[in-house]
C-alpha cells in the first residue's frame, strides 16, 4: 500500500509537469492553431529564468586572500556576493536561498514578454500556413533559443536548490495511517501545479475575456464578427500559455537540475500527451498529463515490471507511454476527449 | 533564346577544354599505409562531442588537446612533456613534422562520431582519431579505425566492452574501466560501511550500464555484501522517483547508481531529496555509492554529492609531478583546473606521438607495436602499463567522495584513496572481458 | 417497390430526436425532393444513405441492398453517388486529373498497384474523361487547377465526376445552394437533360423552391424530423400541412409566392 | 523512351549529371586553400548525400504525395541497417543480399506499422507512427540488445560466421564488396592544387539514387500517384467515388518504408554499423525537415534538402576556431578576434544555431522550400533574359 502511494504520488508529480507543458500547448493550439515545437523551449527558459536570477544574485565581490591558495597556488580570490554585502549576511543569504521561489516573480513578466515577441514577431505570420510550416519555423526557434542558452550557460546541468526549509520530506502517509515519506519540494510542485492549472480553468471560465477566449476557441469567425478584436486576445493568451510554460520550469529546478536541452526531452512526451487527451481539449491534455504520469510512475514498479515481463514485454516502463498512447488512439479515434475533425486532414 | 544557348554552350565547352589540357594526372602516390603524412605536418583528428548533453565535457576534451598539440608543437611551458619517463618528444612536432588538427562532432552518437571521424579520414588526412565521452561512441569509431587503418586513442569509456570484446588492435584505452572502479571500490566501501550491507542497484539499461553493475556486484559480493535488487532505468529518464521511493522499503541499506552523465545528476538528486541518506536500515546508516564519478557532472548535483563514494580516473588535486605540470598548464590557460576527461585526452595525445617518434613513424603498425607493452610514468597516476594483450591501460585508481566543504566550484571532490594498480589488474581472458578477438593491426591503404 | 426504401428510421443525438419513425419511397427514374424548414432533419436523412451516419432503427434498403453499418465507398460502389452543398472535387489536382479519378476508379472497389504505366498511357480512361468533360461543356478548362474554377464550373465538374460512374441513385444535397441565377438555371438544366437522357434516379435536398418545383416529380416534406407529406409537386403547393410547417420563415413562404 | 515524358528525362538528366560529376562540383576549392574547409566532395559525405536522397525521396512518396506525415519513418531506416549488418555477419560481405534483405524487413515491418497507424489520419496518424518508432528505439538501445547490440551499435566482428566468405586469413576485418568491387576503394585523382576523389560506394549509392529517382518519377506521374495525390487533398470525394484509400496509403507507406529500407542497407553498405540512434525520433524529424525544407511534393526538392542538411552537420560542425582564425589571420588583430568571436557562435560547436537559423529563414521566406528559391532564381533570370511567358511556364512544370 506504501509503495502504491508513493507510486501515485510520483505519478502525479511527473503528470504535473506533463499537464502543465500540454496545458500551454493546447491553449496556443486551441485559439490561434499553431502547433507550437517551441514550447519545450519556453519551458525550459522558464527554468533558465531561475537559474539567471541564481547567477545574479551570486554575482560577487573579489577579494584576495592570501592566506590561502588556489589550485595554481596563487592567492585564493574570495568571494562574496553583493546582496551579503549590501543587506548582511542574514538577509543576503536568504535571498540567495530563496532564489527559486523568488524567480517566480520575476518569470512571470519574462515569460509573457517572450510570449508576446514570439506571437507577434513570429507566430502571427504562420497562422494561415500549413501545419508542417509551423512545426518546422518554430522547431528551428527551438533550436535556436537552445543553442542561445548553451552558449551561456553550457551544456552541464545547473544546481539549483530548493529553500533550505523544504530540503527533506514529509510522512505523507501518516495522515491515512500508512508509512510514507515525499519530498517537500515535489509537494509544493503539485500543489502548484494544481493552482496553475485551476486559476487557467477560473479564468477562462469566469472572466469575460475567458469567455471571449472560449468562444474564439469554438468558432473564431463568428466572435470575431462581433467586431470582438479576438487576434488581440489570442495573443495574450499566447503570453499567458508561454508563462504557464515558464512558470513549470522554474518550480521544476529544484527536482531535477536544469540544463539547455530539457525542453526537448519534454517536448515530444507533451505531444503524446495532448493528442491523447484529444487535440484542442483542454481537460482532456490535464487529464492526459497525470494519466500518463502516473501510468508511468507505476509500470517503473519491480513487480509490474515483473508481470509484463512473464507476458514477454521487458522494460515496459521503456515503452508504456507510447504504448498506451497507442492503445487509446486506436480505441478512441480521437484521445480521451478530442473533438472530431480537428487536425485530421 | 537560341543564341543565348550556344553561346552558353561554346563558353561550357571552351572550360572543360581547358581543364582537359591542363591536367598533371597524379593518382596518389603508393603508400604504406592510410594517410601517411607527405608536407611538414601532420594531421589528427579530434572527435568530441560538441553538442548534446556532453557538450561541456567534449569542449574540455577539445581544451586539452589544444594544450597537447601546443605543447608538441614547442609552444607553452611544455606540460607533462617535462615529467613523462620517455624523453623522446622534443616539442618539434611529430617525427619533426607540425602537428595540425581538426576537430568534430560526435554528438554522442555512433553513428554521427563515425561520420565525423570518416570525414577526417577521408578529407582531411587524419592519422589517428581520438576523443569521445561514451563507451557506444568509442566502441563505433574503434571498428572504424580498425577498418580504416588509423590509430584510435580512446577518450572517456568505461565500459568492460571496449577493451573487452570489442578490442580493436588499432584501438587504445588510457581510461580505467567498471571492473577497475569496482575492484577499487569494493574495499573502501568495505571499510567505511561494513562487511555486512545490503545493496540495490539502480542500473542505465545499456551496455555500460551491465557492465558497470556487473562489476561492482562482483565485487561487492567477494567483500560480503549482499544485492537485495538490481533494477535496470530507461536511458530516456529524466525523472527518478519513481525508481528511487521504492528502495525504502526494500529492506536496503546502500543504493548504488550505476547512472553516468545526466542520469547520474538525476538519480542521485531524486534519491536525496527522497531522505534517503538520513534514514537508518538494519540499525546502520543508509548510504548513497555513485561508482563512475566525473568532477564535470557531479557539479550538475550540486549539494548532493557531498560524502557520496565513487571512483574516477584522475583528479587534478593529485600531488604528483605530472599531474601538477598538467594542471599548472592547463590552468594557466584555461583559468580553471581541467576535468579527467581533459587528463585522458592530453595524455593520450602525448603516448601517440611519443608512440610516434619511438617507433620513428605513422604507421599504425609501429605505433602500435611501439604502444603495446609499453610502461611509462609521470602522466598522473604513478606507473603505468599499456598491456599488450587487450591494448587497456593500467594504473592506480582513484576513489573519491564528495567534498563536503568545498572552497571553489571545481573543488568538488577529495580523493579518498589511491588504489594501487595491483589491485585492479585482471587476467586477460577474465570473463567479464571475454570474447572478442583484438586482431592484426591494420595499417589501410 | 421504390429503388431506396427508408422505413421507420429513428435517429437521436443526445437527448435530440432528430430523425422520427421517418418512410420514404424514392421510385426508380423519377426526381424525387426532400424538402423541409431549417433542422427539419434533412441532411440528417441524407447522411444516413451514404453511411455517414447510422439509424437507431430502421431499415434503408438500396436496390435490395441495406445500406446501413457499410463504408461510404461501398454505397457507392452499389450505385449510389452523392453532389455535396459546396463542390467536393480534388481542388490541387487538374480538372483534367479530377475526371481522371472515377475512371480508374474500379466498380468492384478492388485495388491493383498501377504504379509505373504513365496517366496518359491508358488511353481508354483518356478518351472516357475526354467525352466526359466535353459533356459538360469544361474541355477548354481541362489544364486548369480544379480550386481555380468558378462555383458553377466546380459543379458540372463535380456532377460530371459522379454520372461518369453511371450511378442508379444520385443524391443533391442543394445543388444549386450559393449559386448565381444563370448558374442556378445552367444546372436546372443539366439535371432535367441528364435525366431525361440517362432516366438516373435523383434524389435531392433543396431549399429553393424555385428549384424544387421545376426539377422534382414528387416531393417528401420533413418536419421536425418526420416526414409530413409525399406527394406529387401540384399538390404540395398550397398543402395546409406544409405551410404550418414553414409558417414563420416568411423568405420560403415568399419564395413558394414568387413562382 | 516514352515511360517518362520530356520534362522528367530532362530532370532525370539533370540529377545524373549532377551525381556523376559530384566529385567535382563538391569540391570547388583547392585542396590547399581556406576554404577547402567547405569541399564537401568526399566518399563518405557524398555517400550520405545519395542515401539521404534516397531516404528523402521516399519519404516523400508519403508526405509528399498522399499527406500523411509520418514521425517515425527512422525506424524503418533502422531495421534496413540492422537487417543489412545481420547479412554481412551472416552470409558475405556482398551488399546484394544485404540490401534485398533490408529492403525486404523495412517492407514487412512498415506494412504492419502501417496497417496499424493508417486507421488514424493526420496528427493521430503522425503520433501513432512516432510511438512506433520510439519503442523500437527504446528496445533496440536495451532490450534488443543481442539482436541490436544496442548502445554500441551492431558491427562486424572478426568471429562472425559468414557461411558464404571465404575464410579471412588476414586478420582484418573484411570489407563490403559487391562482387569483388570493395565499397571503399577511392581512386584519386590530382588536378593542378584540386584533388578529386572518385569513390565506389559512392558510385553504387548513385546509381541507387538515379534508381531511385526514376523509380519516384514513375510513380508521380501514374495513376496510383495521381490516386496519392487524391489522397492528400479529398479523402471524402475518394469515398464517395467508391474507392477504399486504405490500401493506397497502405501502399505508399510501404513503399516508402521501403525506400528507407534501402536507404539503411546501403547506409550499412558503405559504412557497416547500425546504430540505435537511426531509430530515435530526432533522426525521424530530420526526415521530415529535409523534405520541407527542400519542397514537399516535389520530385527533386527532398534530395536538396537531404543535401542541406548532412553539409551542414559535416562540414560546419568541422570549422573550429583555430580554422577561423586562419581565414582572418589577415586582418588586424582585434578586429580578427572580434569576427572570430562572433562566428564561433555559428560554426564548429555552435553548427547547431545555424541550422536552426537557415530552417527558420528558408520557412519564412521560401514556403516552398529550396525548390521555391530554385524557380524564383530561374524566374528572375528568365526575365532578365527577356523569355516569353509560355518558355518559363514549361520550365516551371519541368523543376517539379
Amino acid at each position: 500500500m506504501d509503495a502504491i502511494l508513493l507510486q501515485i504520488l510520483n505519478g502525479l508529480d511527473k503528470g504535473s509537469a506533463y499537464a502543465l507543458i500540454a496545458l500551454g500547448l493546447t491553449l496556443i493550439f486551441g485559439t490561434l492553431g499553431v502547433v507550437n515545437f517551441a514550447h519545450g523551449a519556453l519551458f525550459m527558459l522558464g527554468a533558465f529564468c531561475a537559474v539567471s536570477l541564481q547567477k545574479l544574485v551570486a554575482v560577487s565581490k573579489i577579494t584576495i586572500d592570501p592566506s590561502q591558495v588556489d589550485f595554481l597556488g596563487n592567492p585564493l580570490k574570495v568571494k562574496t556576493p553583493y546582496v551579503i554585502e549590501w543587506f548582511g549576511p542574514k538577509i543576503g543569504n536568504a535571498i540567495i536561498d530563496w532564489n527559486v521561489p523568488l524567480a517566480i516573480i520575476i518569470a512571470i513578466p519574462v515569460m509573457l514578454l517572450i510570449g508576446y515577441v514570439m506571437e507577434r514577431g513570429l507566430i502571427k505570420h504562420f497562422y494561415k500556413r500549413p501545419h508542417a510550416d509551423q512545426i518546422l519555423v518554430t522547431f528551428g526557434l527551438a533550436i535556436v533559443i537552445q543553442e542561445l542558452v548553451k552558449a551561456n550557460f553550457g551544456a552541464n546541468p545547473i544546481p539549483t536548490p530548493a529553500p533550505d526549509q523544504f530540503v527533506g520530506s514529509f510522512n505523507v502517509g501518516a495522515l491515512i495511517g500508512l508509512d510514507a515519506s515525499y519530498p517537500y519540494w515535489r509537494l509544493i510542485y503539485f500543489a502548484f501545479s494544481a493552482l496553475i492549472i485551476s486559476s487557467v480553468f477560473a479564468f477562462l471560465r469566469f472572466t469575460t475575456f475567458g469567455m471571449v477566449v472560449r468562444a474564439g476557441m469554438a468558432d473564431r469567425e463568428t466572435v470575431g464578427l462581433l467586431g470582438i478584436n479576438i487576434d488581440r486576445r489570442f495573443t495574450i493568451m499566447f503570453g499567458i500559455a508561454a508563462a504557464v510554460a515558464g512558470l513549470a520550469g522554474v518550480m521544476y529546478t529544484p527536482i531535477n537540475s536544469p540544463n539547455y536541452h530539457m525542453g526537448m526531452d519534454f517536448l515530444v512526451l507533451s505531444f503524446v500527451v495532448v493528442v491523447v487527451g484529444g487535440m484542442g481539449s483542454l481537460p482532456g491534455a490535464v487529464s492526459a498529463g497525470f494519466l500518463l504520469g502516473i501510468l508511468e510512475s507505476f509500470a517503473s514498479m519491480n513487480e509490474v515490471k515483473g508481470f509484463f515481463e512473464m507476458l514477454y514485454l521487458p522494460s515496459i516502463d521503456q515503452i508504456i507511454i507510447y504504448l498506451v498512447a497507442i492503445i487509446v488512439l486506436l480505441t478512441r479515434p480521437r484521445g480521451l476527449m478530442g473533438k472530431a475533425g480537428v487536425m485530421e486532414e | 533564346m537560341s543564341k543565348f544557348t550556344r553561346r552558353g554552350l561554346i563558353k561550357t565547352s571552351a572550360t572543360v577544354g581547358a581543364g582537359l589540357a591542363m591536367p598533371t594526372f597524379i593518382t596518389s602516390p603508393l603508400a604504406a599505409y592510410t594517410n601517411a603524412p607527405t608536407g611538414g605536418s601532420v594531421t589528427l583528428g579530434f572527435n568530441v562531442p560538441q553538442s548534446g548533453p556532453y557538450a561541456d565535457e567534449g569542449a574540455d576534451e577539445l581544451r586539452a588537446y589544444k594544450l597537447a598539440v601546443e605543447h608538441l608543437n614547442g609552444g607553452g611551458d611544455g606540460g607533462m612533456m617535462n615529467t613523462f619517463s620517455s624523453k623522446s618528444l622534443t616539442g618539434n612536432g611529430i617525427l619533426g613534422k607540425k602537428v595540425e588538427y581538426v576537430t568534430g562532432d560526435t554528438q554522442t552518437k555512433s553513428d554521427a562520431a563515425r561520420a565525423s571521424a570518416k570525414s577526417m579520414i577521408e578529407k582531411d588526412g587524419a592519422v589517428m582519431i581520438t576523443g569521445g565521452s561514451s563507451s557506444g561512441v568509442a566502441i563505433a569509431v574503434q571498428g572504424l579505425c580498425q577498418e580504416a587503418g588509423v590509430i584510435f586513442m580512446a577518450g572517456l569509456t568505461h565500459s568492460n566492452d571496449t577493451t573487452g570484446k570489442d578490442k580493436k588492435a588499432n584501438g587504445f584505452r588510457h581510461f580505467f574501466n567498471g571492473y577497475m572502479s569496482g575492484a577499487a571500490l569494493a574495499p573502501v566501501l568495505e571499510a567505511r560501511y561494513g562487511k555486512d550491507r545490503n545493496a540495490y542497484h539502480l542500473t542505465a539499461d545499456y551496455t555500460w550500464g551491465w557492465t558497470q553493475q556487473e562489476s561492482i556486484q562482483a565485487a561487492t559480493e567477494a567483500k560480503g555484501w549482499n544485492t537485495v535488487n538490481n533494477v535496470l532505468t530507461p536511458l530516456a529518464t529524466t525523472d527518478f522517483s519513481s525508481y528511487v521511493a521504492p528502495v525504502l522499503n526494500s529492506g536496503a541499506d546502500v543504493l548504488v547508481l550505476n547512472h553516468y552523465g545526466g542520469n547520474m545528476i538525476n538519480s542521485l538528486t531524486s534519491a536525496v531529496q527522497f531522505g534517503l541518506r538520513d534514514k537508518m536500515v538494519n540499525g546502520k546508516n543508509f548510504e548513497i555509492v555513485v561508482p563512475l564519478y566525473s568532477r564535470l557532472m557531479a557539479r550538475g548535483a550540486g549539494e548532493n554529492v557531498k560524502g557520496i563514494f565513487g571512483s574516477t580516473n584522475w583528479h587534478w588535486s593529485l600531488s604528483d609531478e605530472g599531474s601538477k605540470a598538467f594542471v599548472k598548464s592547463f590552468g594557466t590557460k584555461y583559468g580553471f583546473p581541467p576535468s579527467q576527461a581533459a587528463h585522458t585526452t592530453y595524455v593520450q595525445t602525448l603516448l601517440y606521438a611519443d608512440a610516434c617518434e619511438r617507433s620513428g613513424t605513422f604507421n599504425p603498425c609501429g605505433v602500435s607495436e611501439a604502444l603495446e607493452g609499453f610502461k611509462f610514468d609521470g602522466m598522473g597516476n604513478g606507473p603505468t602499463e599499456y598491456r599488450a594483450e587487450d591494448h587497456q591501460c593500467f594504473k592506480d585508481v582513484l576513489v573519491v567522495k564528495g567534498k563536503e566543504n568545498p572552497t571553489s566550484e571545481f573543488d568538488v571532490l577529495e580523493v579518498v584513496e589511491i588504489t594501487p594498480r595491483s589491485q585492479v589488474e585482471y587476467a586477460v581472458d577474465h570473463p567479464m572481458f571475454a570474447g572478442g578477438a583484438l586482431g592484426k593491426c591494420n595499417p589501410g591503404a | 417497390m421504390g429503388i431506396l426504401e427508408v422505413q421507420n428510421v429513428n435517429k437521436s443525438f443526445g437527448g435530440l430526436k432528430a430523425l422520427h419513425n421517418v418512410n420514404l419511397d424514392i421510385e426508380e427514374g423519377k426526381i424525387h425532393a426532400i424538402i423541409g424548414p431549417n433542422g427539419a432533419g434533412k441532411s440528417t436523412l441524407l447522411n444516413c444513405f451514404v453511411g455517414k451516419l447510422t439509424p437507431d432503427t430502421g431499415t434503408v434498403m438500396f436496390d435490395g441492398h441495406s445500406l446501413l453499418g457499410i463504408k461510404p465507398y461501398e454505397i457507392n460502389q452499389l450505385g449510389v453517388s452523392r453532389v455535396f452543398q459546396t463542390p467536393e472535387i480534388f481542388s490541387e489536382l487538374s480538372v483534367w486529373e479530377n475526371t481522371l479519378i472515377p475512371c480508374f476508379a474500379k466498380r468492384d472497389g478492388s485495388f491493383t498497384l498501377n504504379a509505373l504505366s504513365r496517366v496518359s498511357d491508358n488511353k481508354d480512361m483518356a478518351e472516357k474523361a475526354e467525352k466526359m468533360l466535353v459533356d459538360v461543356d469544361l474541355i477548354n478548362k481541362k489544364d486548369m487547377l480544379a480550386s481555380s474554377m468558378s462555383r458553377g464550373d466546380k459543379r458540372r465538374l463535380e456532377m460530371a465526376m459522379c454520372l461518369s460512374q453511371n450511378p442508379k441513385l444520385l443524391l443533391l444535397d442543394e445543388p444549386t445552394a450559393g449559386m448565381a441565377r444563370a448558374d442556378t438555371e445552367s444546372t436546372i438544366e443539366l439535371l432535367k437533360s441528364i435525366q431525361k437522357k440517362l432516366k438516373i434516379t435523383m434524389a435531392i435536398i433543396e431549399h429553393d423552391m424555385g428549384v424544387v418545383f421545376s426539377l422534382a416529380q414528387k416531393i417528401s416534406v420533413l418536419a421536425q424530423g418526420t416526414v409530413i407529406v409525399e406527394d406529387i409537386p401540384e399538390n404540395i403547393k398550397g398543402h395546409p400541412k406544409v405551410k404550418e410547417a414553414y409558417l414563420g420563415e416568411a423568405q420560403v413562404e415568399g419564395n413558394m409566392r414568387d413562382d | 523512351m516514352n515511360t517518362i515524358s520530356k520534362a522528367d528525362m530532362k530532370t532525370l538528366f539533370f540529377v545524373a549529371i549532377i551525381a556523376l560529376l559530384a566529385p567535382f562540383i563538391l569540391n570547388p576549392f583547392p585542396t590547399d586553400s581556406g576554404l577547402a574547409q567547405f569541399n564537401a566532395g568526399y566518399p563518405d559525405l557524398m555517400q550520405r548525400f545519395a542515401i539521404y536522397g534516397i531516404l528523402a525521396i521516399g519519404f516523400n512518396i508519403l508526405f509528399g504525395l498522399t499527406g500523411y506525415l509520418s514521425f517515425g519513418h527512422a525506424a524503418f531506416l533502422g531495421v534496413g541497417s540492422y537487417s543489412a549488418v545481420w547479412m554481412f555477419k551472416l552470409l558475405s560481405m556482398n551488399i546484394i543480399p544485404a540490401l534485398i534483405l533490408s529492403v525486404i524487413v523495412a517492407g514487412l515491418f512498415s506494412l504492419l506499422i502501417g496497417f496499424i497507424s493508417l486507421r488514424r489520419s493526420g496528427i493521430y496518424f503522425s503520433i501513432l507512427t512516432l510511438a512506433f518508432a520510439q519503442m523500437s528505439f527504446a528496445l533496440a538501445y536495451s532490450v534488443l540488445t543481442p539482436l541490436t547490440n544496442g548502445e554500441t551499435g551492431l558491427q562486424i566482428t572478426l568471429n562472425d560466421p559468414r557461411i558464404l566468405a571465404a575464410e579471412n586469413v588476414s586478420g582484418n576485418l573484411p570489407v563490403t564488396t559487391l562482387f569483388g568491387l570493395e565499397m571503399r576503394d577511392t581512386w584519386a585523382m590530382q588536378v593542378g592544387a584540386w584533388d578529386f576523389q572518385f569513390n565506389i560506394g559512392y558510385y553504387i549509392c548513385a546509381i541507387f539514387l538515379l534508381l531511385a529517382f526514376y523509380l519516384s518519377i514513375r510513380i508521380f506521374r501514374s495513376p496510383f500517384g495521381m490516386m496519392l495525390r487524391a489522397v492528400k487533398t479529398n479523402q471524402n470525394r475518394l469515398n464517395y467515388t467508391g474507392i477504399n484509400t486504405r490500401p493506397y496509403t497502405l501502399a505508399a507507406f510501404v513503399i516508402s518504408g521501403m525506400y528507407a529500407g534501402l536507404a539503411g542497407g546501403l547506409m550499412a553498405s558503405m559504412d557497416p554499423l547500425a546504430g540505435a540512434e537511426r531509430m530515435q525520433w530526432t533522426a525521424s524529424g530530420e526526415i521530415v525537415l529535409m523534405t520541407i525544407l527542400g519542397g514537399t511534393g516535389t520530385l527533386l526538392g527532398p534530395v536538396m534538402g537531404a543535401g542541406f542538411i548532412k553539409y551542414f552537420e559535416n562540414i560546419f560542425s568541422k570549422i573550429n576556431d583555430t580554422v577561423l582564425h586562419g581565414w582572418f589571420s589577415w586582418m588586424p588583430d582585434g578586429l580578427e578576434n572580434i569576427i572570430v568571436w562572433v562566428l564561433h557562435l555559428f560554426t564548429g560547436k555552435g553548427w547547431h544555431l545555424t541550422l536552426g537559423i537557415m530552417f527558420m529563414l528558408i520557412v519564412i521566406f521560401l514556403p516552398g522550400g529550396l525548390m521555391e528559391g530554385m524557380s524564383r532564381i530561374g524566374n528572375w533570370w528568365k526575365r532578365r533574359k527577356g523569355d516569353d511567358d509560355a518558355e518559363s511556364k514549361s520550365t516551371t512544370t519541368a523543376a517539379e
